[in-house]
């Protein structure tokens, strides 16, 4: 992670962009919605919107800066870096925040822009930028897990058209979504090469999702069963046998969003509590301030630490990734850092609140305390989704190490 | 050391052979779906009872097997394996501090009930979320007793309380002047507030100054029995998966990583199984190191299982996220019972204390 | 964030290249070997002066370059991979004390001879085997210093010490009153019991109220950048090892295990990396919380150097044990680092004070 | 580890046993040789006896006592279990020690017992059960160190004698040693079947040791060179190609010795003063009591707790033993925490002493912390040698757990 110098839009410009998005603000955004952050999520059911978050997120989509740094002509606000950033402290002032998620926005759309058609580009991306398509992932399968690339589901050449039939797993979101992006096999002969990238109609006759049920109570998730469904070609990005190349893509992008780079998890850490007032509440201090319990108390003050080397490290790889184009291997490590610190957190909180910090629902519980046992639950999943912990370090020792495969 | 005795030995096998067949995990997995009121399998109790389990500590005077710790602890861990749900430690215990408290006429009133299984007891000690048997409130005015306790196991179905008071353990029966709130945990089993207001006890009057921490160190050894029992089917159903599960066109098994993983893993739970069963001989010859004795054991068990439970889940990678598999299970049940009767850091710091440091 | 200036990249690149071809690891051995009686290696020092890297702290006014403390921090964590021998970082922190508490006339007196490297000049602070800062008995009666400090790294070589006294920061020139004894520890470097009697000396009086503590933050800050650089040596000395070593048929590269193991250490050289850098970004800033910043620095960088520096010696194996090899200079030194200026477990204490907790 | 009930003698028998131990001990351990313990080491260079010394070696060479399981035919004891513990409980209620040790006692000696044929143990072992003839271990060659079996050290057959060429490494005290165990290669065409157990005198023609200065500073090992050195094929343990069988078998001695079933780590843990008061005393106490550096002192609990569950576990395994025979797989469990436990030690130590734990020699430091720094060095290889910690797990993945060959 070699540091670069920065390269800004002049000040003066900037200067006039700042103003310009402190009155369009002023005039779009209700101070009623302020810190009512409440973004499409791609795991968690579609709420109805009130009037004023419906016009809101019109017009953060009319505007183009729910995806700021997308090019202009499709529905992207166009803006360089050094304007999302000053759109981003002004929104902070604001107390406004981003209406425009999911896995359009943190995925598919990067990747899209990247590999797709025009005729791909201009059907899809505006849609994504005006936050009015909900996206889902077709990857894993029941026997395609970190081995994705063993994937089995498999689209039938027709000419025109493939006929795809197969069973998806982990779909984030599938009850909900309008579209799927998927990798399926178009050649069984080849494990990797074999693999192309389509996007699939959720309403599509065959097409059948049933959720999956998590340790958390959730249901983020489903099964996605496919049996004789017609995917136009003109779904396909991409050629045949090149969707391993994109998809990779997709996961870095990916990657890149879990490992705190991206939007969701950094909002995860701006909003917790520290641990350490937490426990303050919890477990009291001695005589000298400290929390009461020291065993506790060290290993707070690791995470303490690591939260703070991870942030630090984010800005390092933030100034890094401006002299190279989009994610790179390192954020495997970023991936696996960001992991453990929530885990870590979770864990701690648990620990603190001793029988407390295991409500399951019902009375004798805080709301926070309820939600805080279904967050350490759910966030099992975050050493295992997005590619494991493992495959990490396996990138890791490969890609950055130069470490040989192990067989 | 714990060579088992031949009796030791049978019994376990004994609520082995039970506990793989008449209360497998499947079991618990009903009970828990059907929201079962009591939190409890009531036909697994039944069938313990019946098995003579409610009464191992209790003196064969009382109707009881006249048993030591160390065979209550072999059978808990049976169940742990298969996370059945019954009172089994929770009114052990109880009986434990009427034996070692009561007088000859509380003995006599309560051991029998208790040993048949047809009166569940509960110990009710801490009156807030995280385990403080030194700062206990509950307070007693003539033979009445008031106060609160948080979370109390089996609280729901308990027919007697031992409670903490500020003037030692006292005996409360469940009725006037006792209110049970229950409280749902992750683990799907039984938890209670409840709280005393007024209510007629008697006292535990008859045992050592210390009663109530023995009472506890008996505690948290007996959930390093459940604890163990957990992480060696966690553990061992985990290395069972990793040489069924392909990925890459091998067997996770043969990734020497995970090989690596596997093997600290076990590592540990032979250090844990040491602990516990130390802790047992401790406790069994009155030895006078039996409450550090106890510390290293809970403290060992809470961090191992916290690694099994938690190893479990990530190396069956979504599967053992979903709530269709025993994973998640036992990641709850591993903390609830960490949890119960002292983390592993408040064990540290006691065992550091009693070390003299 | 440290995101280097052009001169700071010139400057590390410069360095870099001077450390591999002019001061390599067998450098140190060489000096090791000869028992160099100042603990340092003359020649390279003199190297260093005429690179002008002995005054980089120090303002153009008086002879030096007046670059700030990331830029001192390239060179050392430089200088760290190849393990050489030199008062660099001492002189700089003394002349930093200087800078920030010493009057114009002090300045104007003893600048220009530490940034021309012809006067060695030292911290000495610590009166015990641990860092205490907040724990010194060296008095001042007049002008004149007495007290003891325990171990006062290129001690032998120093010709004036900063001294930590009830009364500030004093500096005293090696002559009467000042007695050096050689302490020989396992890093082969320099370092000394260093006794004042009655030794004459002037006060750093212009200085802030903190002004020990920033210097300490400073020599934990510098600590960090030298073992930074150590760390990342070790580390690529390992993975290129492993890249040789052939066992059981295969490149030891190529065992999982062991690439887990190298994933792991990489992601905390990472966060070590940025943690160090971080500290250098709080301190040139002026930043308030530079304290916090160089407590997280010193604190991650020693736990990772022992990570990092354990596992060389582990993952060579048996060459790896041998004196022949250079893993043991590491181990060695990491372990003097780590404990300069305050242990990974005392800026854990300072960094949860600091925050409040 | 199941339990087994144990078999000991009648207590009559043992009480009379007990009676002619103490008689004996009276007789023949002249107490100004209480508690200096300085049993014969494979590692250190042989001191001169005082007459003292070389009387109790003498008295227990004759008596078998060094090794008091052997059996009594070829210089041993003789004892059973039961006995051989009375005897253990004299000792060290008399404070005397065993003065007869090394390699042969501990590796070499159990092995032949098994393994050799009539004549060899009648030449070999009784001056091994006397103390008068030290040991080394010719098994480590530069390219063959965990990869053991890929050793090239090879033995030309010359009709009634081999041919040895080749180099050794980390001979145990190769510098002091009368003769050497030595796996060499017999067949070129098979790796683990081409290698054959012979024993070689170290004053043969060709062979030449160079002591090997380590990182502690000591030179306890060697490098030893085979040049054209003949050996008689009287002198070869087993069949041609047996050598993997029975050097394996002694290396599982070894790391039951290493791991603390055996006598050299188990004195190391009782002969240790405790870490926290070594703490106490650089560190000092808080008002309660407690070690003043609360980091610090976590660490250590968890040590001291680690240090109770691994005796508990040592007595658990012994009492495992009794029914079985010999070391089992489990002592790779038990070493890798001995070994844990030992640098964890010296690590701890360093720490609590600060700068005065790191002296190397020379003004200023205590006999103990100088002895400490150099304790710490040479303790990190205890997860290198006797089958580094590496080489248990891979045994422990397969040998119990039964997960398959990595490739």
């Amino acid at each position: 992670m070699a540091t670069a110098p920065e390269i800004d839009a002049p000040k003066e410009t900037l200067d006039a962009f700042r103003t310009e998005v402190r009155a369009w603000l002023v005039a779009n955004f209700p101070p009623s919605l302020k810190g009512k952050d409440d973004p499409m999520s791609a795991v968690e059911a579609p709420k109805p919107l009130s009037d004023e978050e419906q016009a809101w997120k019109a017009a953060m989509g009319a505007k183009g800066w729910g995806v700021p740094s997308w090019p202009r002509e499709y529905g992207g606000g166009g803006l360089n870096r050094a304007e999302v950033r000053v759109l981003q402290e002004e929104m902070a002032r604001a107390g406004a925040w981003n209406p425009i998620g999911g896995m359009g926005v943190m995925m598919f759309g990067p990747t899209l822009l990247e590999y797709g058609s025009e005729e791909q580009k201009r059907e899809h991306i505006p849609a994504i930028a005006r936050g009015e398509v909900r996206w889902c992932q077709g990857y894993s399968e029941p026997g395609a897990g970190s081995d994705l690339a063993s994937l089995q589901t498999f689209a039938e050449d027709h000419g025109d058209h493939y006929i795809v039939n197969g069973q998806k797993t982990w779909t984030s979101g599938g009850q909900w979504a309008d579209k799927c992006f998927a990798l399926v096999r178009t050649d069984k002969t080849k494990k990797h090469e074999g693999i192309t990238f389509v996007l699939i109609d959720m309403d599509t006759p065959g097409v059948e999702v049933k959720p999956i049920r998590l340790i958390s109570g959730s249901s983020p998730f489903c099964e996605t069963f496919f049996t004789d469904v017609k995917v136009p070609k003109a779904n396909r990005v991409g050629a045949e046998g090149q969707g391993w190349t994109i998809g990779k893509r997709l996961l870095q992008h990916e990657r890149n969003s879990l490992s705190g780079g991206g939007s969701a998890a950094g909002r995860l850490f701006a909003a917790g509590k520290p641990v350490s007032e937490i426990a303050k509440a919890y477990v009291g201090v001695d005589a000298e301030g400290r929390i009461a319990d020291a065993d506790l108390r060290t290993r707070i003050i690791r995470h303490d630490m690591d939260i703070r080397a991870f942030m630090l490290t984010l800005r390092r790889a933030a100034a890094e990734a401006r002299s190279n184009q989009g994610p790179s291997a390192a954020t495997s490590i970023m991936k696996n850092v960001g992991s453990r610190i929530i885990q870590e957190r979770s864990e701690l909180i648990l620990e603190i609140r001793g029988m407390a910090g295991l409500g399951w629902e019902g009375e004798g519980f805080s709301e926070a305390e309820l939600a805080d046992t279904r967050a350490w639950l759910f966030g099992k999943a975050v050493t295992i989704y997005g590619g494991s912990s493992e495959i990490q370090n396996n990138v890791i020792a490969k890609r950055i190490l130069g470490m040989l495969d192990h067989q | 050391m714990a060579v088992l005795t031949e009796e030791q030995t049978m019994l376990r096998d004994m609520a082995r052979e039970w506990a793989d067949h008449e209360s497998p995990v499947t079991a618990f997995r009903r009970m828990r779906d059907a929201g079962a009121a009591a939190g409890y399998d009531a036909d697994s109790w039944q069938a313990q009872a019946a098995l003579g389990w409610a009464g191992i500590l209790v003196p064969e005077t009382h109707g009881g097997a006249g048993l030591d710790f160390q065979s209550l602890g072999v059978v808990l861990e049976q169940l742990g394996r298969t996370l059945t749900a019954t009172p089994l430690a929770a009114s052990s215990l109880a009986a434990s501090a009427i034996l070692m408290g009561g007088s000859e006429a509380q003995q006599a009133e309560w051991l029998p009930r208790i040993a048949s299984g047809e009166l569940v007891a509960t110990l009710a000690i801490d009156e807030g979320s995280r385990f403080a048997p030194d700062n206990i409130a509950t307070a007693v005015t003539g033979t009445r007793v008031t106060g609160t306790k948080a979370f109390v196991a089996e609280g729901d179905s308990a027919g007697l309380f031992v409670v903490a008071t500020t003037d030692g353990l006292w005996l409360v029966a469940a009725g006037d002047g006792v209110t049970v709130s229950q409280r749902h945990l992750a683990d799907a089993r039984s938890h209670a507030q409840v709280s005393f207001e007024g209510a007629a006890g008697e006292k535990l009057g008859a045992g050592p100054a210390d009663l109530l921490t023995r009472i506890t160190d008996r505690a948290a050894a007996l959930a390093g029995a459940e604890m163990l029992g957990m992480a060696e089917a966690a553990f061992a159903q985990t290395n069972d998966y990793l040489k069924t599960r392909v990925q890459f066109g091998q067997l996770l098994a043969s990734f020497q990583a995970l090989q690596h993983r596997m093997a600290k893993m076990l590592t540990e739970l032979e250090l844990m199984r040491s602990a516990v069963e130390g802790a047992f001989e401790a406790i069994d010859a009155g030895r006078p190191d039996a409450s550090v004795a106890a510390s290293l054991a809970k403290a060992v068990a809470g961090e191992t299982l916290k690694l099994v439970s938690g190893e479990m889940v990530q190396l069956h990678g979504g599967i053992g996220m979903t709530d269709e598999h025993d994973a998640g299970f036992y990641l709850k049940r591993a903390r609830v019972l960490e949890t119960l009767w002292g983390s592993a850091a408040w064990h540290r710091e006691r065992f550091a204390r009693l070390s003299g440091y």
